[in-house]
């Protein structure tokens, strides 16, 4: 991780962090205190149970452990970036095990929304593009409609991506598990309204101007 | 046995997940409980939503536990995204009056509001509680003697939330469910390891090794099929079954829903439970079970 | 005003540093103080309770005569008894010293500068009312009992015993296992010196055994605690070893005793046997017998035979000691070997895993066994020779049995049979197919040699009556009379035409057959009836050739008869309907020619709980046969006594024309005269009516000897005997459903066909191989299976099988409390796999491992044999964790790490330490984690979050995974191992709150028990006179709980040493002159210090014994008991001070 | 009337010197219990509210009701029993005849139209500090929610 005192930046006065780093710190805790027992992060002894409890923790930069250690040195930023939040697949087997009951999952989703309210992720990033992608289905039809999510989803990202799986698509086709339009809910505008309320609640405080970052998290350099 | 339920069938079992539909409505119909479909049921906000807006997220799912408060039954849900998502916003809201507040506000907007009256619950757990599995083996009619599946419970039926009342680490209800069915469950230690969910789009080829692993793991058990309870689960590993989408091996891998291989014990035709939809065909069958004895026969008025 | 002088208060406010004054504005207290009424002296310090301090105070009451002191500073529980003193020094009598808690009651508690402020100004307010009131007082002395309990044998307790008995004191050790020595004893090395444990633990052991004044009691568990320090009264159980001190360990008894179960004491890697002696240097060296209550088998008999004692036997092949063991309870062993229903069967434990074990067959086993190699058993001598007669009336499995018994006792046995052969039901009842007369023959052989005399052919009523028997006509002159005459009289069907020729009564049909008498049979022949009786006469009737139908008027399900009967006689080819019941039998010319009969269905259940059979109307028809042979129920005849009663006392009958008999004694109405068997029972079973038999012996024998008709030892049926343990056949065997299956060997029987030509026994018996087989299916359920082998070959005669509990009572002055711990049961942590995977071991388990008195003698070695090619210590199991424990268990790091050092010590095996962080902290400790370290442990920081079985790559080797993170270098690892060590953690044992009550104790969160004070006080508790030492305390290590160990003796000798102790004097007093004599208070009292004089009419308080909890003194409506140190007055007026205005 | 409105406050406290009304509860904690509970609570310096303040009995089975009764006479707007837990008595069995006392009171006390919840009885073991300051809090809460003595309608 880089030292939070850059000597670039000038000196740095003792206990207090850099801007960027102390708005995130801010956004973050707000985030987590929504979260049941999301405070006990305090209470972490860094056993690394939640990382060897993972199983994708060896497709991540940094361990799920290293991420609370990450957010007690102040380097939010640079855990934001880090490809772990966008690799977990949210399958709660480290907050099951963790002995000192912290809600890790929950935290992980906690960044992940930081960083998309904060754009922190490559261009055509595709758990961005996929969430939004599925958000935008929801808003359309009420349902999400599969089809159409990849296809829209795939094109976005890397279009290369849809013909290695037209094998796959082409099977479940044949077995009638493709639905060539979606379903759509009858009261879409009554949906439509709860949404837009409810964002309202979710508008990102205040931002701290950054160039998003441009470097690939590098998905397809995943090996153990 | 007259209990009814409202079905929450989730987007997957429109379309991926048909198998998962069909036999869900088919076993439900033979044991006498009654499905009623949500009516107007909107996606659930899944997983993939939770990282964009939490309160929407939230205020999503909230709509259906409104809708289903109209007829007030208990809401099954066998997609286990969905169960997760409708049990976490019920829990969710209950514990955080803030969060709740600002739901109901959204809720409000469409006409709606909730009292979290209704219980969401998994089909597995309304099957084994509710009708339980002494009468699933009473209403037994064909063998499973030839199925030898690998019971596979992903992650979210059991973790946070369990909806099998039992060890999250190392649930038995469906392998001592069909054990009792005459089925002969396989030992299968990562039955609650991820199969990578959405990961399959963003991150395939870690999708890829885990639910690979997953499969390996059942041959390596012995298993004939593999018995899920999650679409998506099921998708992703019944995907490792078509050749160039990456599984190396030839041999393939059957990959159910429980509720399939239920129907089967309990009469229902392979069509009836959507067996046409598994991208691998299910060599094993169900033959009709031999007649138990004939029934005490009194030797009547023999004229001697 | 309390006292005649003036009262002079002095206030003395302590700052305590800052700990007070920090959030207490320690002037405004004092000056607040100042202007309470008489105080007149105030002044605060830095710390009162320095010299310094405590001179303010000697000054003030030396210079200002000061009276009354008020201390404010820290809780009475710290410095009262300082301040105490230092008024005592100057002259003042300690117990006017009040103090006022403003440190852990305020300053600490709060932060509100001004709140704090002002509770502390009331509190002194209070304290200052409460002591204008307070009374001098003067303490009491009472003599401390020099003698010490200690509970728990572990180190700490022996330790601490032997420090103390090395005084000259006496000592009461109580241990609840068989030996002392504790958890020590099973290790083999201890850390970091790795001197060997037993090495060093055995030899305090020896000592702790050769003291004069160091009393063992082992296998002991303290029940009760009463009085207080210096005089307790302990209540001990003593629980039955069965094995007296006279034991020499010579260990004959292993030899014999045929049952092996899994040793707690090698965590049931290995097995011992029933009798048996913890580990070879177990203190004392006295053997021990484990039992589990009694074998269900032998509890379901009612002649309560050792079926489990010669099922054992039998499975370690020794056939004669068998059949001698069988003789001895059972006079009919060879009929009970063929015809026994069985309760034994039915209550056997195995039926829990499979089938029971098949133990009428493997007693007929030991008995055809016996008739081939020892054909002439001698009985043993009767144990006295008395001279009284008894006369038994009847022959049968009653009568045999009584008199047998009576003749063992040695008594004058005289039979009478009115058949001329004897056997009753046996003989008369039974066909010769289920029970040949050879074998019959065989057992009343026996019953003769033990003396009994036998007259056939003498009836009662026509050849003489009971008072013959009881005068003394010459031939008779009998002291008592067992009647066994059973139930011979059948019982019609009750329906017209039933006295046609070719209608027979099945008992009537039987006996002529069986007395080898003419007996016409028919071709068709019909038996009414479902039980056992009808059975025997289809049987019968098929083997005469007939054709045969059983008509039953109820299903299957309802039928009486035991199932392998009516298989047997489905198997002859009887016909058996069911639902169906006869209306009348149809004559032609004088002879049955039909039966008319009606369909029933089953209605409500009828007295016998059994479904009445409702008759189908319109089901009427025919069926044709030659002779009926109604089987439905038999009754005793009571014409013997209609013809002439007896001239003393009355025999009463029942509807059924069965005796009344007391149920316990069995006796009837006339003194002296026993009835049991059929007679009282109505038909029943060959072994009830013997364990009637036997209940009668014993009570003729009190009877004759004059003792009181009760409490008898001898068995009756438990309705549901207890079989085994709910889960698991032995406290800590495997479950029932851990158990293989072996099937129950088939008892080949022989070919129908061949059975129908003739009377031979139907069943072939066991072979000897087949009952080897059979016997070792058994569970030992009950532990010892009273074969009483041990019993026969102990040299010293050291051995009780019927040894019981005893409560002992002990006076001692003070207590240790030394129960250890209980180590952490990783199953609860199902990622582990521990009972999933054979080679994931405990901590414990490796101990034993690596003892070289453990199941592998040292070795370290996977399930398979083989050594390990790679071991994992996994640390925190169940410790530093908020699912399980918060608390580090402090010795686990180290263990681990001696663990390490062995493993690299004896194998070539890799070694992965995975630990949280390194807990090295005492003496010596981290230069042996250095040599550890040294000697090529894989040290890995990061938690075990799960070991999964290996798979592929190297093959299906059995081995094990285990997934850790490895946090240093931050990266996820999957290490391959062949055995797996959970270091568990430390816990308080599983009844530390039971205990705890005993010796009323109070508890850290953590279950623990709590120290008087954690840094000052580590061995004392809030009990006075109770000390704590081990780990019942907290997780410590040897060393630490043997320094806390001696810290706990040192206490207690200078308490002895100081030869008394202070009795407070806060004690509860009548005054006379107030008690209206209403006894409330008696009732309450704990310590039942009040007394009642009748004669001044007013309760009376002993000091001796009251301990001022003041319960009387609230309760008392007259307001007359007062509670020195606590009156009303006093607490009303702290109450007043606190209440009013600051100021 | 407080010494603030006498003297020239010389604690200089606002605390002190502001008239509104703070509530006064009475505390009787049994000697071996409850009392060293709280002990330890301040040993551990869990924060617990000023407006209890502790007598020390011998025994939760010392209380006389009468001293409840005045109490509440003298001003205390709450009280507080508390005493071993059931079965831990120092003295075997002194708190059971509390609990018996303690439901006679509280009818009483209804009977004087004061609010039984007023008097809490709780038991708290030697150990429980926490558990100590929660109940002081708890009770202090309850009490400021009832208001002054004798505000009940």
């Amino acid at each position: 991780m880089k030292p939070l005192a850059n000597p670039m930046a000038g000196p740095v006065t003792p206990g207090v962090l850099p801007k960027a780093e102390h708005e995130l710190r801010a956004a973050f805790l707000e985030e987590i205190e929504r979260i049941p027992g999301g405070g006990r992060l305090n209470q972490c002894i860094q056993c690394g149970t939640c990382t060897a409890s993972c199983p994708v923790s060896y497709a991540m930069d940094l361990t799920p452990r290293q991420v609370i250690g990450m957010f007690r040195a102040g380097a939010i930023e640079e855990l934001l970036e880090s490809r772990t939040i966008w690799v977990c697949a949210s399958c709660y087997q480290c907050t099951l095990r963790c002995p000192a009951q912290i809600q890790i999952t929950d935290l992980i989703y906690a960044l992940k929304r930081i960083a998309i309210e904060q754009g922190i992720f490559p261009n055509r990033f595709p758990v961005h593009v996929m969430s939004e992608t599925f958000a935008d289905n929801v808003k359309r039809y009420g349902r999400n409609y599969e089809t159409g999510l990849l296809l829209r989803y795939f094109l976005r990202t890397h279009p290369t991506g849809l013909f290695g799986r037209r094998k796959a698509g082409y099977a479940l086709w044949r077995h009638g598990r493709i639905r060539i339009r979606p379903d759509k809910i009858d009261h879409i505008e009554q949906l439509r309204k709860i949404i837009a309320k409810a964002e309202t609640f979710d508008l990102p405080q205040e931002r701290v101007p950054r160039e998003k970052v441009t470097a690939s998290v590098g998905y397809e350099s995943i090996g153990r | 046995m007259d209990k009814r339920y409202t079905y929450y069938p989730g987007c997957s079992l429109h379309a991926t997940g048909i198998a998962y539909d069909k036999s869900m409505r088919a076993i439900f119909t033979k044991l006498g409980a009654e499905l009623v479909e949500l009516d107007d049921w909107n996606c659930c906000g899944a997983t993939a939503y939770m990282s964009v807006q939490k309160t929407v997220a939230f205020a999503v799912s909230a709509r259906n536990l409104a809708l289903a408060e109209k007829s007030g039954d208990d809401i099954v849900a066998p997609c286990s995204a969905c169960y997760y998502a409708l049990k976490h916003t019920r829990e969710g809201l209950a514990e955080n009056p803030e969060l709740r507040t600002q739901v109901e506000a959204a809720l409000a907007e469409g006409g709606l509001a909730t009292e979290l009256s209704v219980e969401v619950r998994h089909p597995l757990e309304v099957l084994l509680t509710d009708i339980g599995i002494d009468r699933l083996v009473d209403a037994q009619t064909h063998s499973l003697s030839e199925f030898h599946p690998a019971c596979y419970y992903g992650c979210q039926i059991v973790r946070p939330f369990g909806a099998v009342d039992e060890d999250p680490e190392l649930p038995m209800s469906m392998e001592r469910l069909f054990a009792a069915l005459g089925a002969k469950p396989v030992d299968y230690p990562p039955k609650v390891r991820c199969c990578g969910g959405m990961l399959v789009a963003t991150f395939p080829e870690v999708a890829h090794e885990l639910s690979t692993d997953l499969v390996d793991w059942a041959r390596h058990g012995g298993a004939n099929c593999i018995v899920t309870v999650c679409p998506l689960c099921q998708s992703n590993l019944d995907l490792l079954n078509v050749n160039g989408s990456g599984n190396g091996s030839a041999s393939r891998m059957p990959v159910l829903y429980f509720t399939q291989l239920i129907g089967l014990a309990i009469g229902c035709t392979p069509e009836e439970v959507g067996m046409q939809h598994g991208l691998a065909p299910m060599t094993a069958n169900a033959p009709p079970l031999a007649d138990a004895g004939a029934p005490l026969t009194i030797a009547g008025v023999r004229e001697i | 005003m309390a006292t005649t002088d003036e009262t002079r208060i002095g206030v003395y406010v302590c700052h305590c540093g800052f700990n007070i004054s920090a959030t207490v504005d320690v002037e405004a207290v004092r000056d607040i103080a100042a202007t309470r009424p008489n105080v007149v002296s105030a002044c605060d310090y830095q710390f009162m309770c320095s010299n310094a301090g405590q001179n303010l105070i000697k000054k003030d009451i030396q210079e200002k005569g000061v009276n009354r002191v008020v201390v404010a500073a820290c809780s009475p529980l710290m410095h009262e008894p300082t301040f105490r003193g230092a008024a005592d020094d100057a002259g003042l009598n300690p117990y006017l010293v009040q103090i006022a808690n403003i440190r852990e009651q305020c300053a600490w508690v709060h932060s509100d500068r001004g709140a704090a402020t002002t509770k502390a100004a009331s509190l002194v307010n209070g304290a200052v009312g409460r002591v204008a009131l307070q009374q001098p007082l003067d303490v009491t002395y009472a003599d401390m009992n020099p003698a010490t309990l200690v509970v728990g044998g572990g180190i700490a307790g022996i330790q601490a015993a032997l420090s103390i008995s090395e005084s000259g004191n006496e000592v009461h050790l109580v241990e609840r296992q068989s030996t002392i020595g504790g958890m020590m004893a099973r290790f083999d090395k201890t850390f970091p010196t790795l001197d060997c444990a037993a090495c060093i633990l055995t030899p305090k052991m020896v000592s702790a055994d050769r003291r004069d004044n160091l009393h063992l009691m082992t296998m002991a568990e303290v029940e009760s605690v009463e009085g207080f320090v210096g005089n307790f009264k302990v209540k001990v159980r003593q629980k039955a070893r069965f094995v007296t001190a006279d034991c020499t360990s010579c260990g004959e008894c292993l030899n014999v005793c045929p049952v092996n179960v899994p040793d707690p004491f090698n965590e049931y890697a290995s097995t011992r046997h029933a009798i048996h002696k913890a580990f070879a240097q177990a203190i004392p060296s006295t053997y021990a017998i484990e039992k589990q209550g009694s074998p269900p088998c032998m509890e379901a008999c009612p002649i309560h035979q050792n079926a489990a004692g010669y099922v054992a036997l039998i499975a370690d092949g020794r056939f004669a000691e068998a059949a001698k063991l069988i003789r001895l309870r059972n006079p009919l062993p060879f009929v009970c070997g063929r015809v026994c229903y069985h309760p034994c069967e039915t209550a056997c434990s195995r039926g829990k895993v499979d089938d029971p074990v098949a133990i009428r067959g493997l007693k007929r086993l030991a008995m055809d066994w016996e008739r081939e190699h020892e054909p002439d058993p001698e009985p043993e001598p009767p144990e006295h020779d008395y001279a009284e007669k008894v006369a038994i009336i009847g022959s049968g499995p009653a009568g045999l049995t009584c008199a047998f018994d009576l003749a063992q006792q040695g008594y004058k046995v005289t039979v009478f049979e009115k058949h001329d052969k004897l056997g009753g039901m046996l003989t008369v009842g039974l066909p010769d197919y289920r029970c040949p007369p050879e074998i019959v023959e065989r057992d009343l052989g026996y019953i003769r040699k033990t003396g009994v005399e036998m007259k056939t052919g003498v009836e009662l009523g026509t050849d003489f009556t009971l008072d013959d028997l009881t005068s003394d006509k010459p031939g008779f002159g009998f002291r008592a009379v067992f009647m066994g005459i059973g139930a011979h009289r059948g019982l019609p069907l009750a329906v017209p035409g039933e006295d046609t020729e070719g209608v027979i009564l099945g008992i009537d049909y039987l006996r002529e057959i069986n007395l080898g008498r003419p007996q016409p049979t028919g071709k068709r022949v019909a038996v009414i009836g479902g039980g056992n009786t009808a059975m025997d006469v289809a049987r019968t009737a098929r083997r005469q050739g007939a054709e045969v139908a059983v008509l039953y008027r109820r299903t299957p399900a309802e039928m009486p008869a035991d199932q392998e009967e009516v298989e047997g006689a489905i198997a002859e080819g009887v016909m058996i309907d069911y639902l169906v019941t006869p209306l009348e039998v149809v004559a032609e010319d004088g002879r049955v020619a039909a039966l008319k009969c009606i369909m029933t269905e089953l209605g409500e259940p009828d007295a016998s709980g059994r479904a009445r059979p409702v008759p189908i109307a319109g089901s009427e028809h025919l069926r044709h046969f030659d002779m009926i042979i109604p089987s439905v129920s038999q009754q005793p005849y009571r014409n013997w006594y209609e013809d002439d009663p007896v001239s003393q006392g009355t025999i009463d009958f029942t509807a059924w024309d069965t005796l009344i008999v007391d149920s316990d004694s069995l006796q009837t109405g006339i003194p002296g005269v026993f009835g049991g068997g059929d007679v009282v029972l109505g038909p029943a079973s060959i072994v009830e009516a013997m364990g009637q038999g036997r209940r009668a012996a014993e009570a003729i024998d009190k009877y004759l000897r004059g003792q009181p008709l009760e409490n008898f030892t001898t068995h009756v049926a438990p309705p549901d005997p207890v079989r085994g343990f709910v889960k698991r056949p032995y406290a800590q065997g495997p479950a029932y459903d851990e158990i293989p299956k072996a099937p129950r060997a088939h008892i080949e029987a022989r070919d129908p066909a061949a059975r129908l030509t003739d009377y031979e026994d139907v069943e072939l018996g066991l072979t000897e191989e087949q009952g080897i087989r059979e016997a070792a299916r058994c569970l030992h359920c009950g532990v010892c299976v009273e074969c009483r082998s041990c019993q026969n070959i102990c040299p010293p005669d050291a051995i009780r099988l019927d040894m019981k509990d005893e409560i002992v009572e002990l006076d001692v002055g003070q207590i240790l409390v030394s129960t250890g711990f209980k180590s952490f049961d990783p199953a609860r942590m199902t990622p582990y796999g521990y009972g999933r995977y054979e080679n994931v071991i405990t901590s414990v388990e490796f101990e034993r491992m690596l003892n070289s008195t453990g199941p592998t003698g040292g070795q370290i070695l996977c399930k398979n044999g083989k050594p390990p090619r790679a071991v994992g210590i996994v640390h925190c199991v169940g410790s530093r964790d908020e699912n399980y424990n918060r608390y580090c268990s402090r010795v686990c790091c180290m263990a681990a790490l001696k663990f390490a050092h062995l493993v690299k010590d004896r194998t070539d095996a890799d070694l992965y330490e995975f630990y949280i962080d390194m807990r090295a902290f005492g003496k010596g400790y981290e230069e042996f984690y250095l040599r550890v370290l040294e000697e090529g442990a894989n040290v890995i920081r990061g938690k075990v979050a799960e070991i999964v079985p290996a798979r592929g790559a190297n093959g299906d080797s059995g081995h094990l995974i285990v997934r850790a993170e490895d946090t240093l270098i931050g990266r996820y690892r999957e290490i391959p191992v062949d055995m797996v060590v959970l270091m568990g953690a430390i816990e308080p044992q599983p009844d530390a709150e039971q205990v705890g009550r005993i010796f009323s104790l109070s508890r850290s969160p953590d279950g623990f028990f709590l120290e008087r004070h954690p840094k000052l006080d580590p061995v004392g508790t809030t009990t006075d006179g109770v000390y704590l030492a081990g780990c019942s305390q907290g997780p410590k290590d040897i060393p630490d709980t043997v320094a806390q160990a001696q810290a706990a003796a040192a206490n207690i000798l200078a308490k002895i040493a100081k030869g008394e102790v202070i009795i407070e004097p806060v004690r509860a007093t009548v005054e006379e002159h107030l008690c209206g004599g209403c006894k409330t208070c008696l009732s309450l009292c704990p310590y039942t210090a009040i007394t009642f004089d009748e004669g001044s009419n007013v309760a009376v308080i002993n000091q001796a014994l009251c301990k001022g909890c003041g319960t009387c003194v609230a309760a008392c409506p007259a307001a007359a008991i007062t509670g020195a140190g606590f009156t009303d007055e006093q607490i009303l007026a702290e109450l007043e001070g606190i209440l009013a205005p600051v100021g | 009337m407080t010494i603030a409105a006498e003297t020239e406050t010389p604690l200089g406290e606002p605390s002190l010197v502001d008239t509104e009304w703070k509530p006064r509860i009475v505390a009787f904690l049994c000697n071996w219990c409850s009392y060293t509970g709280a002990d330890l609570a301040g040993i551990s310096r869990i924060q617990w509210d000023p407006a209890v303040s502790i007598v020390r009995v011998m025994c939760s089975g010392r209380m006389d009701p009468t001293f409840v009764v005045k109490a509440f006479e003298l001003g205390a707007d709450g009280v507080i029993i508390s005493g071993c837990h059931p079965g831990d008595c120092h003295y075997q069995e002194g708190n059971y005849k509390t609990l018996r006392r303690v439901h006679l009171l509280k009818r009483i006390l209804d009977g004087f139209g004061i609010d039984p919840d007023r008097l809490r009885l709780v038991w708290v073991s030697a150990s429980e500090g926490d558990e100590w300051a929660a109940t002081a809090n708890g009770m202090a809460a309850q009490i400021r929610s009832l208001g002054p003595l004798g505000m009940e309608s």
